[in-house]
């Protein structure tokens, strides 16, 4: 790799970023929307650092599923805990567990996808391509759930072997990683595909630099657009996901979420009880329409054959 | 808008037929409700209220309890002719059964003479191989502990069949003969006055042997018995029991099951006296785990006719809570009673577990029970009645209900939310929230599950316990959660035991130190002074001198702080005014058969269905000797 | 002359961009004559394609538009502005066309038969039997061998000649009075484009019909129209007879378009001259004349104000241009 | 000919995607899952019961052993019997994958017929502002949980609260010819289906939506304009056809889930005696049976379902031969 071709190279992505940059900011809902988020976020941080919704989790025994007042804005539950700072409480988790998720199922698709793109047409590409394969034909939530099991059972050993706790906790997000990865990793192969027969690669290859520093160093950076669009969608498919595994029994652990609220709440609603169904849907109707709405404008920003 | 107007379609096309009607069965028809489903319906495996509902209804016991005598309960002869003879010593039980009771016609039967498969005679001898398929080590008894060690040479029979690695069903058994064709008789070990209780189980349910050879584990979607109903159909979300058209001549005699009509004069019972049983020709029992689902379903009036209250709309439901009274609407449509459970709810901590339980070293022991006691007096009964359980009925101290056999009063502290004195008990015996050890409280997923948990960490963190360290040990089924508690895991088990039968023996033994875990001593309790006095009064029948054994033996439960008792439910039962019976749900099973419906005449049914008032409309004469009953009760 | 067939009048034709609003075609005015061959030239993104699919209506809208004041007549009709289904009666009718890459123009999904009946069918009142006969017909008019045969086969199992034939056919099923040939031999072999064109020459004689070819390629121009008009940026440069443009060029566009042209008659060609510069972005068109940047005569008056297009009545040519060629 | 070879050579390949199917759920359904033994004694159990549990259960057995044992039963296609109900899990599985069908199959089909629609019509007209709210109301379709939509129309629909027009909960329809009733049949399958079709339709029209917007570009929809197409013919003759590929391949490849997947909330919602929660439970419940049964079955179906997707990408795109 010469400097000549490093400079180009990131010529190119600048103007792939700043062009980027400049179509998402023109996009007026796309914009509203990255606030949205953005606002989501700051208070999921201000959750985690201490600074509100520290009182989630305390009983008020003679407020007993009351309507919103003064001291509780959206009510309070049947234990009489406070619904407000309940769904504010919850933006962490879904944060926590959209980030988690999204991250590090974007990361291992990004590797796998690499790797078997790199490598298309050998045995190395062959195995991914068969476990990926094998994953997405077993049923969604059948899956999720076995994974989540298996998690339990491996932490209980884990606990009684080495000590280690807390495993469990994360159950839920091992069990949605293993199924989200597999379709970034499916389109991280198609573009590595793509960008393996382009010229820098075959340069970088002709001058001999080796594989593992082509395949992380030039072809990973390129399929940056790629992923950061898949992120954001796993981080809305997790947070939405949590909801239906919370449900099931399998959500999260030791906290408030919004899919735990709600699934209390699908015992109060027929009662007439809806506190606790209202806020948190919004909750998470709010971030999830923003969530998708920015993904939709990230997408467009990023796709270099869309001009319009 | 495409998709509005199709849905609208969609909506007005069935708008005019959703109300269509049940066609499913002829005759009179009851449709019944449970929270939960049984899995498996084969007598030796049906552990759950729900399936001894239905092994019951399709099988014969020796005995069952009379249907309306309750709060003491009395057996009286099923399959059996009459009560048994009982030897001096009260070892060897002699029982005959009734002459000419026929199994149902089934394949099993089929034999050259007897191409159609026509139902045989029950004899002794199918009794004694129902109680020794407990016995088989082939097959997963989940009553056979009833037994064990109970009937002589039973125990033994088991084990030849596990070192021979075959079962010999013809060996003789000493204790459990059929001395002829209509006569049981049993030899005990030692005295086992509980044993009459059960032989009205559905474990001990007469199954015949063809049955078995032929269907062998699908048994349990294919009963063959001799009871009043047949299964006709089975899976997860119902069941269909059809009337057994070759079952023994029975009539309801309601002054014989104890009638009283201060008691049972509103539920319009009166009127059967004289029936045939079974009197409707159809049971379908519906499996609704769903609260939601089961209280709409109710409400609907054209469809399930039995069901609970779910937690969530008592607050709607009751107009008052002492006593419990329904709302004016609801007692239009239904028929409302209300009933102790028999049993309990109650937590126990584990005492083998180091961190709360016994401890080697006895300082830590001392310091353990110090805790143990705190967490007690955190925890708030009150508030949890007032949550979980609609604010209705009171905790009892010590672990015998109230209404049992056995029961005694103790002073009301172990039961008393006293916030400073634990803290003063943590402060006194040296914890502090650096030593204090991690409360992982164990559940199995659900919603309600949670916010129990969440409660426990409110109180706990009252007295000073950090909230991180109360944590939720959830587990993603009860099975799990059942197999960590038979595992010694759990510092903790929160759980509700149902009695078996009405004897607190079935009770005190959750404390005796042989019956720890996998047994159900949950709390492996292990102290040699309870296990003595458990002992010396396992073979005494219900007398003061074993009610004062059992308060000996409770009050050594309170002073060790074992755990956290006792609450008995209370069951709000609406039934809908169509149907004439007195439901229970608590230690009588084969109830189905005392039912009736009011049939309403199909011109009727068109006009209340026009309404849309479901059978309101329908249920007129009953009606008013319900309103009338109701305020009798007050 | 007579009135003409096809008037195009201040045509306009806009994009709308992420860079802004884009004139492709700005202010273009000519006349098409019954049974003339009127060729359309000039480079890649000059707007001819546009033109021609602006005639039938065809352009995308959004991004696309044509202009307010716009008016394309044919036979006295106007089309800018005529509701959907009127204009829909006309094209493949009154109007054809044909697409230079014959095998993605036709439905690869259907045999060439279902999409000639079509066609047939919804112009003319005739059942699907009678429709598989004209289409056959049509084939065998357009030089397909064994056409009975043909028309049952799919668009990729054709050559490309012949698929453009059938394009062709399909076109001229109708009998319309106007094709629209949008570049229709650039994308077959060399030896194929004679054959298709000539073709084309036929079926026009035949039929009667006008012919607007679109193609950047001016031998084909030379051979076969009588009027060319040429277009650069959105304008039209020029517009004349063959023998004008070819012999007496005007513009300065037209003559270096020309120069670049290999002629064959020439015993060898030392080297190709080319107009040097580019063509001006079309978001960023300069004031006045948008070939001055490249052109040699440009002066002050060029880059001030564009310079206008006038049309002679009688010999219906003319050139934008302050400092025509004479 | 060629198809009948073509398949069974398909078939062939895919063993390996079987086997890994197998493995990976074996150990993480069957190795890791949850333990039985307990449960099935009882609360009175003694050690030596349980340990004769176990082994009647075959947890004491090698990962090796047992793993072989399970391709016997993929084999012979005999699971035995389900460890909780002791019922025969292929008599289970035909008893509740025809309710399942019935159930899922009414809010596939029209969810997917109203998506095509809903994203044919927006493709027509795309940029314009009847694009943009189809578009719209794809993301707030998108954005509602599915949980929040089943809570929302059995209110609506089925309880005292709202019309009150359908049985809450159950599955009283025939399953055979004789009992089958149409109306029985509506009567259960309307609001479930109407959930289903809620929620797929936001995605479901997304993605038809980008395939004829696709399709839209392309030059032969160019010139079936250009020899007067109208938009109906043009969408649903040339479009259509034109992008029956990526549909087909949706639709088909979804259909094993449907069947085997069934949909767990719905089921356990509705209490509608089918697959979906069969499976689901028995994955929780360890019984392994079953779980493996449902997971051979949907691997199996899955490979059924691709090869028919490749027979059929051959009828509708005279292009693609078989290889």
């Amino acid at each position: 790799m010469t400097n000549e071709q490093n400079k180009q190279e990131t010529i190119k992505k600048e103007t792939l970023w700043t062009k980027a940059v400049r179509k998402f900011f023109r996009d007026k809902m796309g914009v509203i929307s990255f606030s949205i988020v953005c606002l989501y976020a700051l208070i999921a941080l201000g959750v985690a650092c201490g600074f509100w919704a520290t009182e989630w989790s305390e009983l008020n025994p003679d407020m007993k599923n009351t309507g919103p007042s003064a001291d509780f804005w959206l009510g309070t539950n049947i234990l009489g805990q406070d619904i407000y700072q309940r769904a504010i409480f919850s933006t962490k988790t879904a944060f926590e567990v959209g980030l988690v998720v999204a991250l590090v199922a974007t990361m291992l698709g990004a590797i796998v996808g690499c790797l078997s793109g790199y490598f298309s047409g050998t045995w190395i590409d062959e195995f991914f391509l068969w476990i990926i394969g094998c994953i997405d034909c077993i049923p969604f939530y059948l899956f999720v759930a076995a994974v989540g099991f298996a998690v339990n059972t491996l932490a209980q050993n884990l606990n009684a072997s080495f000590g280690i706790e807390g495993f469990e906790y994360f159950a839920m997000h091992i069990a949605m990683i293993a199924t989200f990865w597999t379709a970034t990793a499916r389109l991280v192969r198609g573009e590595v595909i793509k960008i393996k027969h382009l010229e820098f690669v075959e340069a970088a290859h002709a001058i001999g630099v080796p594989g593992p520093k082509i395949i992380f160093k030039h072809i990973l950076p390129n399929t940056f657009h790629i992923l950061l669009v898949q992120a954001t969608i796993a981080f809305v498919s997790a947070i939405k996901s949590e909801v239906i595994l919370s449900y099931l029994g399998l959500g999260v652990k030791n906290t408030v979420s919004w899919g735990k609220m709600i699934a209390e709440a699908t015992q109060e609603v027929p009662a007439g009880i809806y506190s606790n169904f209202f806020a948190a849907s919004a909750f998470l109707f709010v971030l999830v329409m923003a969530f998708n709405i920015f993904a939709d404008a990230l997408q467009d920003a990023l796709d270099p054959k869309k001009v319009s | 808008m495409r998709l509005i107007t199709f849905v609208g379609i969609v909506l007005s096309i069935f708008l005019t037929v959703s109300c269509g009607e049940r066609k499913t069965a002829k005759g009179k028809v009851y449709w019944h409700s449970e929270d939960g489903a049984p899995t498996k319906l084969d007598p030796i495996e049906s552990a759950t209220t729900y399936a001894n509902r239905i092994t019951t209804a399709v099988y014969d016991t020796l005995y069952e309890y009379k249907y309306l005598k309750r709060h003491p309960y009395e057996l009286k002869p099923n399959l059996a002719a009459n009560m048994p003879e009982i030897s001096e010593d009260g070892l060897v039980y002699t029982i005959k059964i009734k002459e000419g009771v026929k199994f149902i016609d089934d394949a099993c039967f089929k034999t050259k003479e007897n191409p159609k498969g026509k139902g045989r005679e029950v004899v002794a001898a199918d009794f004694v191989y129902s109680l020794k398929r407990h016995f088989d080590p082939k097959n997963s008894s989940q009553g056979s502990w009833l037994w064990r060690g109970r009937i002589v040479g039973l125990d033994d029979w088991g084990k030849a069949a596990r070192e021979a690695g075959t079962t010999d069903y013809a060996a003789k058994i000493k204790g459990l003969q059929a001395t002829d064709k209509y006569t049981i008789q049993i030899t005990l070990t030692e005295p086992y006055p509980q044993i009459l209780y059960t032989f009205a189980m559905g474990f001990a349910s007469v199954v015949p042997q063809e049955a078995v050879e032929k269907y062998g584990k699908q048994l349990t979607t294919n009963p063959v018995g001799s009871g009043p109903f047949m299964l006709k159909s089975f899976n997860k979300t119902k069941a269909v029991l059809v009337k057994n058209p070759t079952y023994r001549k029975e009539v309801f005699d309601i002054h014989y099951e104890g009638y009283d009509e201060e008691k049972h004069g509103f539920t319009g019972i009166k009127a059967l006296h004289g029936k045939t049983l079974p009197i409707v020709d159809t049971v379908i029992i519906s499996f609704m785990k769903q609260d939601v689902a089961r209280w709409n379903s109710l409400n609907k009036g054209n469809e399930i006719q039995f069901g609970t209250i779910p937690k969530d709309q008592i607050d709607n439901a009751l107009m008052s809570k002492k006593p419990p009274k329904v709302i004016e609407k609801l007692a239009k449509k239904f028929h409302f009673d209300y009933e102790r459970e028999s049993g309990f709810v109650f937590s126990v901590f584990n005492m083998t577990d180091p961190a709360f339980g016994y401890s080697d070293d006895p300082k830590r022991n001392e310091m353990n029970k110090a805790l143990r006691k705190a967490i007690r007096k955190a925890f708030d009964w009150q508030g949890r009645i007032d949550v979980f359980y609609a604010g209705i009925g009171e905790p009892f101290v010590g672990i015998i209900p109230p209404g049992i056999s056995g029961y005694s009063e103790f002073p009301k502290d172990s039961i008393t939310r006293d916030v400073e004195g634990a803290k003063k008990l943590l402060k006194d015996a040296g914890w502090t929230a650096e030593n204090l050890p991690v409360f992982e409280y164990p559940n199995a997923a659900s919603t309600t599950a949670t916010q129990f948990f969440e409660q426990v960490r409110g109180w706990l963190e009252e007295i000073g316990y950090p909230r991180k360290k109360i944590k939720q040990k959830e587990f993603a089924t009860f099975g799990d959660l059942n197999k960590s508690m038979k595992e010694r895991k759990n510092i903790i088990n929160s759980y509700g035991w149902g009695l078996d039968y009405p004897d607190a023996e079935n009770v005190m033994q959750l404390f005796y130190g042989p019956n720890a875990s996998p047994g159900s001593n949950a709390s492996n309790f292990d102290h040699p002074e309870y296990n003595e006095l458990f002992e010396k009064a396992k073979p005494m029948p219900d007398s003061e001198e074993r009610t004062k054994l059992y308060k000996r033996m409770t009050e050594i439960l309170l002073e060790e702080c074992v755990g956290m008792f006792g609450f008995s439910r209370t069951r709000l039962k609406l039934w809908n005014k169509n149907t004439i019976m007195y439901p229970t749900r608590e230690i009588l099973s084969n109830v189905f058969k005392y039912v009736d419906v009011i049939k309403k005449d199909k011109k009727k049914k068109k006009n209340t269905k026009a309404d849309g008032n479901g059978n309101a409309g329908d249920a007129n004469n009953s009606g008013d000797a319900g309103q009338k009953n109701t305020e009798n009760k007050e | 002359m007579t009135t003409p067939l096809l008037s195009v009048k201040d045509l306009v034709i806009e994009f709308n961009t992420e860079h802004g609003l884009i004139r492709a075609v700005d202010r273009i005015s000519f006349d098409i004559f019954e049974g003339e061959t009127v060729g359309l030239v000039g480079e890649s993104g000059c707007g001819k394609s546009i033109t021609s699919l602006s005639i039938l209506g065809l352009i995308p809208s959004p991004p696309g538009r044509i202009g307010a004041e716009s008016s394309i007549k044919y036979q006295g009709k106007e089309l800018v502005g005529l509701p959907e289904e009127q204009l829909r009666l006309m094209r493949g009718h009154d109007i054809s066309m044909i697409f230079q890459e014959p095998m993605t123009a036709l439905n690869p999904v259907f045999t060439v038969g279902n999409q000639m009946m079509e066609v047939i069918m919804r112009h003319k009142k005739v059942n699907k039997k009678e429709a598989l006969k004209m289409a056959v017909k049509m084939l065998e008019d357009v030089g397909i061998p064994a056409p009975e045969k043909r028309v049952h086969n799919y668009p990729h199992q054709l050559s490309g000649g012949m698929r453009q034939r059938v394009m062709i056919a399909m076109a001229l099923s109708c009998n319309p009075h106007l094709l629209l040939a949008d570049e229709p031999t650039t994308a077959l072999d060399v030896t194929i484009q004679a054959q298709v064109m000539d073709l084309m020459g036929d079926m026009q004689k035949k039929q009667n019909m006008a012919v607007i070819l679109v193609t950047h390629d001016l031998g084909v121009v030379a051979e076969f129209c009588q009027r060319v008009i040429v277009m650069y940026c959105g304008h039209i440069a020029e517009v004349g007879t063959v023998d004008q443009i070819f012999n007496r060029p005007q513009h300065p566009y037209t003559k270096g378009l020309l120069a670049s042209v290999p002629r064959v008659l020439e015993e060898k060609v030392e080297f190709l001259p080319t107009i040097s510069g580019t063509v001006p972005d079309l978001g960023n068109l300069p004031k006045g004349c948008r070939f001055a940047d490249r052109c040699e005569r440009a002066t002050e008056e060029c880059n001030a104000k564009p310079p206008q297009l006038t049309i002679d009545e009688k010999t219906q040519a003319g050139v934008a241009c302050y400092h025509p060629y004479k | 000919m060629d198809t009948l070879r073509y398949t069974l050579r398909k078939l062939l390949y895919s063993v390996p995607l079987i086997l890994g199917v197998t493995l990976l759920s074996f150990t993480l359904m069957v190795y890791f899952g949850p333990d039985m033994a307990y449960e099935k004694l009882g609360k009175n159990a003694t050690e030596e019961d349980i340990e004769r549990e176990r082994e009647k259960l075959g947890y004491n057995k090698p990962f090796v052993v047992r793993y072989g044992n399970f391709l016997t039963s993929v084999l012979t296609f005999d699971f035995g019997e389900s460890f909780s109900t002791n019922q025969r899990v292929m008599d289970m599985f035909a008893e509740t994958i025809p309710v399942s069908i019935m159930v899922a199959l009414p809010g596939f089909i029209l969810g997917n017929l109203i998506s095509i629609i809903f994203g044919l019509w927006a493709a027509y007209h795309r940029g314009q502002r009847l694009d943009k709210t189809i578009m719209a109301g794809a993301v707030v379709g998108m954005s509602i949980s599915f949980l929040i939509v089943v809570i929302v129309f059995q209110l609506l629909l089925c309880s005292d609260y709202g019309l009150n027009m359908f049985p809450t909960t159950g599955w009283e329809v025939g399953m055979n010819l004789e009992e089958f009733n149409i109306l029985d049949y509506f009567e259960y399958v309307t609001v479930p289906a109407i959930c289903t079709i809620f929620v797929s339709v936001g995605y479901n029209t997304r993605f038809y939506r980008a395939v004829f917007v696709e399709e839209l570009t392309r030059d032969h929809v160019r010139t079936a304009k250009a020899f007067g197409c109208g938009p109906v013919r043009l969408l649903f003759k040339h479009v259509l056809k034109n992008s029956l590929i990526p549909i087909l391949t949706r639709i088909i490849l979804s259909l094993p889930f449907v069947i085997i997947g069934g949909s767990i909330i719905i089921e356990s919602y509705f209490g509608i005696p089918g697959v979906g929660s069969v499976v689901y439970d028995a994955i929780v419940n360890g019984d392994q049976p079953i779980t493996k049964a449902a997971v051979v079955c949907t691997a199996i179906l899955y490979v059924f379902f691709l090869t028919l997707t490749d027979i059929l990408y051959q009828v509708v795109d005279p292009r693609i031969s078989l290889k």
